[in-house]
């Protein structure tokens, strides 16, 4: 996937990544931030059970070295690493995972990892304040615990996500974790000049043998994309996250297009239709020619630059269960047309578009999607907001239809779930959708054990919300990455490409740090 | 002295009251909240968690008790809790204040080293080719969007001459900040240059410039002992006017060249409704003008007799 | 009044400035919103595109040419809107005195202390981007300027001969403000106003760059050279055309506003030495 | 007091200067303790050095300050510090002409809109009558009519100061104060002008307050003359007794300033002259005002303020002296 | 009078010697003559005044001689003889000598002629430095000194002061201690009491008076007031719209006044006195307005506003006619 890795790694150097989502880590305190910016940070300092393997496309033990199913497939028992060590030079212990998992039930708090958590039994008894610990984490030895779960689900896909990190307690309790974060990260905490760079350095503990390679690892924040451009022409940075304008320029240029990493992120991108406000959107039929009339090919060419994957339903191709088959709405605009006069709108009707001025999901698609809904005479007027509002706006549903992004992997199931009627508005049915076949198919592979009939299932599903067409499909994120040729060891991770595993990165001797 | 001192600092205090009650309301009715913020990149919030939020932030109280709460801590300091950090919203600032200072004092120094020699000499020879070139150049310098300026002199400083670092703060040197110290610079360096001219010539034609002339000094003499300070009395307004706002007016260079300063920490807080770290960094630049002004007004006074007596 | 050359060559850019956008229907070549084309996305300029075109495949000219609109109504809106709270305060706190004045003073000093870009900012996050929005955040926040030019005059005025001459006839306040006050301060308000306008095109770029600046339907300049700024390298045309507009527009200004003040100011005009 | 037109009692003006913070506030007092009366008709001579107070004794009786202590009867009206006058009714009784004519006209308006707005402000609706009244008023200060369309600066100064004048007589008051009307203007002008107010207050019947520094023109012109000293007045008398017989130092001093190529020897007696700067009206020398600069002084001066007394019937002076004739 | 004082050089010609000197004004793209043909002579020692309405070019005629004047005017044409030593093309640095030591000058405004932010001791001191190469510690005793000769009340104090600090009075003594310094052979004083009161200008004529004589010092009064004038100098010039229309000996000219011009302002001013020894009379007026420098007349420049105007006056610019005791009139019906 990454350059041909013939050399053997170098030990030693600076690796200088970006954090390209915003002028400043939010939190050191991984699980106090949710966003992918500060999980940047959160790979290099913290650890969570479980990681993702890229490679493999799933989730892989982290913490543990293996797990106990029991049949039915609720409860999990861990056998932890004895080697991982906290930057402090404690050990860690199954005290610390159970500490850190009823930290994030904290009910006076709000740990956005509750989400995941909930999942344990119990854990929403401490969510509630009706319990000190939760009652489905038990500890077996010292480096034994057993989870049993509320729900089936595969716990991988809720424990390698960045808030539900491993934190030492002591550490914590300290106080001023946030400007002193410990963590069992490959990498410990050096400096943070908030709003300019972390720096980190090897921590010598680490449990993977031979690793991590660098001497030291540098998070430099930068939000703003041309800067991020003339830093990495410029040599100051190792990695940089592309939009499509560089995308198409890097490409181009002969040097810099070696040092590219594509990925198929688990994001679909779409125009969602709000079904609760305006009539014409609870046709099908309008919502299909919705999906007709929009060239969405030319636009992921010319204006995405390529840079994005032409989406043919709700699942991302990423996902384990996305149908090859499937093939995309077709650009028609006759047929779009025949559709809104079959569904009672002959003449087409208006609504107001919300976007935010995301240059990949927002106001330019939007610009660039009017004239050609105008041309199957439905007027769309766009509407501006700030992305920050963008999701208020759409939990509270003061929205005709707006255009937005939304993670769609890796689980799938409850990536689906957001379509389930039972789905209220403020979870994530946004479009308040609401189709009995779908709810059904749902259900029935949430209780399936077997995973090959669960896909079945899954695929069934993903196909009605096809048919359906609750949101018009736009695209699947690609992310790119640009690299500098001295750098190694990148993996193309499809939850979020900026993630990486700071202890496969190295650098060779061509680098211009020392 | 110390009166003018007591004074200023007596007349600060309503301000800030003021400036503490708008901010307030001001961010009480933004749209958007923290927690809702925090969903930006597609990945959705859990609904319980964003009701826990707003309690720990203290959002479910009634507005007035929040103002009132905000107001008391604000006086003795405490300007609330980040809603990012979950740390002091001082904390927070006072990471921020020395880079900010630092960019907003080298600004300001090459306004003035550039500046204020550029509108003496171009106030000796008026309407000569120095004064016009840099009378048009300061007009142009006052045209151009900031942060198109910033980017230009990146590409060309950083990219085509590799001379300087394009972006950050580096290890706090000095190279890091020339870049972005220009950029912010140019603005309040054009109006110094004019206000100095203007000033000048000003005294150029006062009644006691012609005394010393008539006195038999030579014209370097004249400028120096008595145009020069003269002058001063008018430029310092200028100065203050604008060093005082410069730090408010960095926040495009900030986030233009990634710089660690409290003009990015606002506009990042800003869309991330970080609310207390957005009123604490007002509050800064609010306070950071006053203290300027009052500077200035120290100054005007260790300047200007007329002041000191008056 | 003999004009300078600053007058003439900064009149006369505005002056095109404001053609342009009065003429914007006609003189553009294509519809700048619905005209998006991606099979012309990025052109650089050609007979057909003589500005190039956009990522949207957008004729740059027409663009540029509707930006006007934008750029000027919100530049002329909002001094216009600025000047007329600077005014009615700085007038009346000049002419009344007492508590009034010294509320206004306060309410100056605290706008003044609050940096405007900032407080711009804040507005438009409170109401979200658009024009209105921006018309109000920068209509609202940039009045200190002309109250203090105008209380400044009102002070001075009110002790002219001839103000002391309206109050012996019996003029009532509002009656001597706006005969006897008004028309004799309108110059230096005039000059703060112009240059207040270049100042506003300016920071309406700036809002678009820090991301709430205005968008649909109609492109300004500033929204426009803030989404050109990653392709600088690549499509320079992209921001080369509205950056030039923006220059000149806010070059013309700040020379007309330089030549006014010339004019109006009055030591320029005293002769005796 | 009843065929009094202007009568002032006690009129006292203070101002509050400096600020509570910067040295505290101080007092000035700018008029203190004026007493006087002007009849119908007559004119009154007002003379003092600069910032003695005259333009405030003014802009008091004008109503345009009020009165700190003392009241002013003038018209029907009367004035006190609590009791501020009906304007409109003071305007067409009192008026103005000011010392500068460049800065008392509005520089944005023609003639005929600074003379017509006043007497539409007034009442008088009937155009063509406001034509007539203004036209008329124009052709008796020597304007010709079609000057009513022109703007201040397209005239010279003592035809601007007729403007002044036409203004301040369009209400047909009874009463004008001229403020220094020529000290502003030519010196070849100033003859114009004073010929002027003089034919037109026997054509009016006008009274005049003529405030000036310059003692010729304030003998010219007046019939009672008063004198005025940081506030105060200190002498007050007709025109004759005030030139021929000046009972306070500080008159005769200022009429030994003058000087007079005519009468060089005679006028300047060596002893009338007054030495030293004036006091500043902000802390004034205790006792009697005058006494740093008097020839005259002794040890009482200093202690005790010497009160307005009779020299003569009409003829006061405020000097512990004034009976001692040099 | 006779305080002529013979000094070495340049012999005893006269100290001053103005001939037909004019002064261009550059206007937008016209030159007008601010100042035309004035000729005018001080001997040493001698007060001489210059008197004439706002306006007429008295004080740049005194700025010429100064060699201060600045655009947009500037010499054009005649000499400027001092102690026999023509000056008018004189060099920068010749100026700068003869400035303030030989030739010095008292200003209008007291207000604005002193530096508002340098103590007035220092501004004094100034002048010794400058021009006799003192230290300032030197300097500034001896521009006690000048203060205390100009009877500034306790001048060790004074010298630390402000000009803000002292009264308008206090201000022109500073004035005059400045000027007088160095012990000038002439002093221009251009209209150096019009901005002061009354009882106070007679106090610093006087001063001045009396420190010329005393120094031997030549005095150039310029004056709108011919009182004033008359009163201390030894012989008055009239200017009117830029030339000298008359000049006499002081008593002469209000004895005799040739000039209907001059004639007309002694008549046209109430003087101290008259409504007492003749009653009130009508002032006799001079009709018409003092014309703009953009608008001079043609031929004599009063002719629009001369009672005894003929044709030839508005023609011919009028020829000085020689009066008694090297008076001149420059009147077409005079004699
Ligand atoms: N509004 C005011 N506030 C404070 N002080 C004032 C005010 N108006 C006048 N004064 C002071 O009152 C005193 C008298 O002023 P006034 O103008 O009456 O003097 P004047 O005799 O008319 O002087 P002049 O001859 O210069 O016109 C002065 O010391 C002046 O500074
Ligand atoms: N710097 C200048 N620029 C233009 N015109 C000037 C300048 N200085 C003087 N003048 C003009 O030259 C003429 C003579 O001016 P000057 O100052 O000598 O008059 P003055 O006789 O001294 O009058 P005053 O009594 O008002 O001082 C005037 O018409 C004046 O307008
Ligand atoms: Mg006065
Ligand atoms: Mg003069």
């Amino acid at each position: 996937q990454q350059t041909p890795q013939t050399q053997t790694p170098r030990k030693g150097g600076t690796v200088r990544m970006t954090a390209p989502y915003g002028g400043s880590l939010t939190s050191l305190d991984i699980h106090t931030s949710p966003r992918a910016q500060d999980d940047i940070a959160g790979k290099i300092l913290h650890r969570t059970l479980y990681n993702w393997d890229s490679a493999k496309g799933q989730p892989a033990l982290e913490l543990a070295k293996e797990v106990a199913v029991s049949g039915d497939g609720m409860v999990y028992t861990y056998k932890l690493l004895d080697n991982a060590y906290f930057h402090n030079g404690r050990r860690m212990t199954a005290d610390d995972i159970i500490w850190s998992y009823t930290r994030i039930m904290d009910s006076t708090k709000g740990f956005p990892g509750a989400r995941y958590v909930r999942f344990i039994k119990g854990a929403v008894d401490v969510e509630k304040g009706a319990a000190k610990e939760i009652s489905g984490l038990r500890k077996i030895d010292d480096f034994t615990v057993e989870m049993t779960l509320a729900e089936r689900v595969n716990p991988g896909f809720l424990f390698f996500v960045g808030v539900t990190a491993i934190l030492p307690k002591e550490e914590v309790e300290k106080g001023n974790f946030n400007s002193n974060p410990v963590g069992l990260g490959p990498f410990k905490f050096v400096e943070h000049v908030p709003g300019s760079r972390l720096v980190t350095e090897r921590w010598e503990k680490f449990y993977k043998p031979g690793k991590p390679y660098a001497d030291k690892v540098i998070v430099l924040i930068m939000g703003e994309a041309a800067a991020r451009d003339v830093a990495f022409r410029n040599k100051e940075i190792d990695t940089s996250i592309l939009g499509p304008v560089q995308y198409v320029a890097y490409m181009a240029d002969p040097v810099l297009s070696k040092g590219i990493l594509e990925v198929a992120e688990m994001f679909t991108r779409s125009m969602v239709m709000n079904q609760a406000s305006i009539k014409p959107f609870q046709d099908k039929r309008v919502r299909q020619a919705i999906n007709h009339a929009i060239d969405a090919e030319l636009i992921v060419k010319r204006l995405a630059k390529d840079k994005a994957y032409r989406a043919v339903s709700w699942l991302p191709s990423s996902s384990p269960v996305f149908d090859k088959t499937m093939k995309p709405y077709a650009f028609d605009p006759e047929k779009a047309k025949k559709l809104l006069a079959e569904a009672g709108y002959p003449n087409g009707f208006e609504f107001e578009w919300t976007t935010s001025p995301n240059e990949s999901w927002g106001l330019p698609i939007v610009e660039a999607v009017l004239p050609m809904l105008n041309r199957v005479g439905i007027k769309a007027k766009a509407k501006l907001i700030e992305t920050t509002v963008l999701t208020e706006t759409a939990m509270k549903g003061t929205f005709e239809a707006y255009i937005g992004s939304n993670v769609t992997g890796p689980d799938s199931l409850s990536t689906l779930k957001c379509f389930h009627s039972k789905t209220p508005r403020t979870a994530c049915n946004y479009t308040a959708f609401n189709n009995a076949e779908y709810d059904k198919t749902l259900d029935e592979a949430g209780q399936a054990s077997d995973p090959e009939k669960q896909a079945e299932l899954l695929r069934k599903a993903n196909a009605i919300l096809y048919d359906e067409a609750p949101v018009w499909f736009f695209n699947y994120n690609k992310a790119v990455m640009a690299y500098q040729p001295w750098l190694h060891g990148l993996q193309a991770n499809p939850t979020e490409l900026a993630h990486q595993y700071p202890e496969d990165l190295w650098v060779d001797e061509r680098s211009p740090v020392k | 002295m110390l009166l003018v001192l007591v004074r200023r600092v007596g007349n600060m205090v309503p301000t800030l009251a003021a400036v503490i009650a708008l901010i307030f309301v001001l961010f009480s009715v933004i749209p958007g909240s923290f927690m809702s913020g925090l969903g930006d990149d597609g990945r959705t919030m859990d609904p319980a968690v964003m009701e826990r939020m707003r309690k720990e932030m203290g959002l479910d109280q009634p507005l007035l008790e929040r103002f009132v709460k905000y107001a008391g801590a604000t006086v003795v300091g405490d300007l609330g809790t980040s809603f990012r950090t979950r740390e002091p919203v001082t904390k927070l600032i006072a990471g921020r204040l020395w880079p900010s200072l630092k960019l907003t004092m080298a600004a300001m120094l090459v306004a003035m080293a550039v500046g204020i020699p550029l509108g003496f000499v171009a106030a000796l020879r008026p309407g000569s080719l120095i004064d016009t070139a840099s009378m048009v150049g300061a007009v142009s310098g006052l045209s151009l969007p900031k942060f198109w300026l910033g980017l230009l002199l990146m590409y060309f400083f950083a990219l085509q001459l590799k001379w300087l670092p394009s972006f950050g703060y580096g290890d706090g040197g000095l190279t890091h900040l020339i870049l972005p110290a220009i950029a912010l610079g140019v603005s309040p360096l054009a109006l110094l240059a004019r206000t100095t001219r203007a000033a000048v010539l000003d005294v150029l034609n006062a009644d006691f410039v012609r005394t010393a002339r008539s006195k038999g000094m030579s014209e370097r003499r004249v400028v120096t002992w008595h145009v020069m300070r003269n002058a001063l009395v008018l430029v310092v307004t200028t100065v203050g006017l604008q060093f005082g706002s410069l730090m408010g007016q960095a926040v495009v260079v900030e986030k233009l060249f990634s710089w660690p300063g409290l003009g990015s920490l606002l506009v990042d807080s800003v869309f991330q409704r970080d609310i207390p770290a957005v009123q604490g960094c007002i509050l800064v630049f609010v306070l950071f003008f006053l203290i300027i002004n009052t500077l200035v007004d120290l100054a005007y006074v260790a300047i200007d007799p007329r002041i000191r007596y008056g | 009044m003999r004009l300078g050359a600053n007058t003439w060559i900064g009149g006369g850019l505005f002056a095109v400035a404001l053609a342009v956008a009065v003429t914007a229907p006609w003189i553009a070549l294509t519809d700048p919103v619905m005209d998006a084309n991606l099979l012309n996305a990025e052109l650089p300029p050609s007979m057909e595109f003589p500005f190039g075109t956009d990522a949207q495949g957008r004729d740059i000219y027409s663009r540029v040419v509707y930006g006007a609109q934008i750029s000027l109504t919100v530049g002329v809106v909002s001094q216009i809107a600025n000047s007329i709270i600077g005014v009615t305060l700085g007038l009346t706190a000049g002419y009344w005195g007492g508590w009034w004045d010294d509320f206004v003073n306060g309410l100056t000093n605290v706008m003044l202390a609050i940096p405007s870009l900032i407080f711009a900012l804040a507005i438009m996050a409170i109401l979200g981007p658009g024009l209105v929005s921006l018309l109000i955040a920068l209509g609202l926040t940039n009045w200190s300027y002309s109250c203090r030019i105008a209380r400044a005059q009102a002070l001075s005025l009110k002790s002219q001969g001839y103000v002391q001459a309206a109050r012996i006839l019996g003029y009532g306040p509002f009656r001597i403000m706006f005969t006897q006050l008004l028309p004799n301060m309108l110059g230096p308000i005039i000059v703060i106003a112009t240059l207040g306008m270049g100042g506003t095109i300016l920071a309406e770029a700036a809002l678009s760059f820090l991301g709430l600046g205005i968008r649909p339907p109609f492109p300004s300049w500033g929204s426009m050279l803030s989404d050109a700024r990653e392709t600088i390298a690549i499509a320079p045309w992209v921001s080369i055309f509205p950056g030039l507009a923006i220059f000149l527009t806010v070059l013309g200004l700040n020379l007309l506003g330089d030549g006014l003040r010339d004019i109006f100011d009055p030591q320029a005009t005293t002769r005796r030495a | 007091m009843a065929e009094q037109l202007l009568s002032l009692d006690d009129l006292a003006v203070q101002f509050k200067v400096g600020s509570m913070l910067a040295g505290g506030i101080k007092t000035l007092k700018a008029v203190d303790g004026v007493t006087l009366d002007v009849k119908p008709g007559e004119c009154l001579g007002l003379v003092g050095e600069s910032g003695c107070g005259k333009s405030t004794l003014a802009l008091a009786i004008m109503g345009l300050v009020l009165p700190t202590r003392g009241r002013i009867h003038v018209g029907g009206q009367q004035i006190s510090g609590d009791k501020p006058p009906d304007r409109m009714e003071m305007a067409r009784t009192v008026q103005m002409v000011f010392q500068d004519p460049y800065a008392s006209l509005n520089p944005r308006q023609t003639v005929r809109r600074t003379l017509a707005d006043p007497l539409r402000l007034h009442g008088v609706g009937d155009k063509a009558e406001v034509e007539a009244r203004v036209i008329d008023l124009m052709a008796k200060v020597g304007l010709r009519p079609e000057h009513a369309d022109r703007y201040p600066h397209e005239f010279s100064g003592g035809q601007r100061q007729r403007i002044g004048i036409a203004r301040a007589l369009i209400l047909k008051p009874k009463l004008v104060i001229c403020d220094e009307p020529v000290s502003a203007l030519d010196v070849s002008i100033r003859a114009q002008i004073i010929n002027l107010l003089l034919e037109l207050k026997d054509e009016m019947g006008l009274a005049y307050i003529m405030i000036s520094h310059d003692l010729g023109v304030v003998e010219h012109v007046s019939d009672r003359v008063a004198v005025m000293y940081l506030g105060r007045i200190v002498e007050q008398g007709g025109w004759q007794e005030i030139f021929e017989d000046p009972r306070h130092p500080y008159t005769r001093a200022l009429i030994a300033a003058i000087p007079d190529p005519f009468h060089r020897a005679a006028a300047t007696v060596a002893g009338a002259k007054a030495k030293g700067e004036i006091a500043s009206a902000l802390n004034p020398p205790p006792g009697c005002h005058f006494n740093p600069r008097c020839p005259l002084k002794a040890d009482l001066c200093t202690v005790e303020t010497p009160l307005l007394g009779t020299v003569a019937p009409g003829h006061l002076a405020a000097c512990h002296f004034r009976d001692r004739i040099i | 009078m006779t305080g002529a004082r013979v000094t070495g050089a340049g012999g005893n010609g006269p100290l001053l010697k103005v001939e037909n000197l004019r002064i261009a004004l550059q206007g937008d793209g016209v030159t007008f003559n601010a100042v035309e043909n004035v000729s005018f002579e001080i001997g040493r020692g001698e007060a001489f005044g210059l008197v004439g309405e706002s306006g007429c070019g008295k004080s740049i005629t005194a700025l010429s001689v100064m060699g201060l004047l600045r655009r947009p005017l500037s010499l054009g044409g005649g000499r400027i003889v001092l102690d026999g030593e023509e000056i008018q093309d004189a060099s920068a640095a010749e100026m700068r000598r003869l400035r303030g030591k030989r030739v010095a000058m008292i200003f209008q405004e007291p207000m604005t002629a002193l530096n508002p932010l340098s103590p007035v001791g220092r501004q004094i001191a100034e002048m010794f430095v400058l021009h006799q190469g003192a230290s300032w510690r030197e300097a500034m005793d001896r521009a006690e000194e000048a203060l205390r000769q100009v009877r500034v009340p306790s001048p060790e104090r004074r010298i630390r002061d402000y000009p803000h600090q002292l009264s308008g009075g206090m201000r022109q003594r500073v004035m005059i201690a400045i000027a007088l310094a160095c012990g000038p052979d002439l002093l221009i004083a251009d209209e150096p009491t019009t901005a002061l009161d009354v009882t106070v200008q007679a106090e610093i004529i006087d001063l001045m008076a009396e420190l010329c004589a005393a120094k031997g010092t030549a005095i150039l009064m310029i004056s709108h007031d011919l009182g004033l004038v008359a009163n201390m100098c030894n012989r008055v010039a009239v200017m009117y719209a830029g030339r000298i229309i008359e000049s006499q000996v002081a008593d002469a000219i209000f004895a005799t006044p040739s000039h209907p011009y001059t004639r007309g302002l002694i008549d046209s001013l109430p003087r101290l006195g008259e409504r007492a020894r003749r009653g009130r009379q009508r002032l006799t007026e001079i009709s018409g307005v003092v014309p703009s420098i953009q608008a001079y007349p043609a031929g004599c420049r009063f002719n629009p506003r001369c009672p005894a105007v003929t044709d030839i006056c508005r023609t011919t610019v009028p020829e000085a006619t020689s009066l008694p005791a090297d008076g001149i009139v420059r009147c077409h019906h005079h004699g």
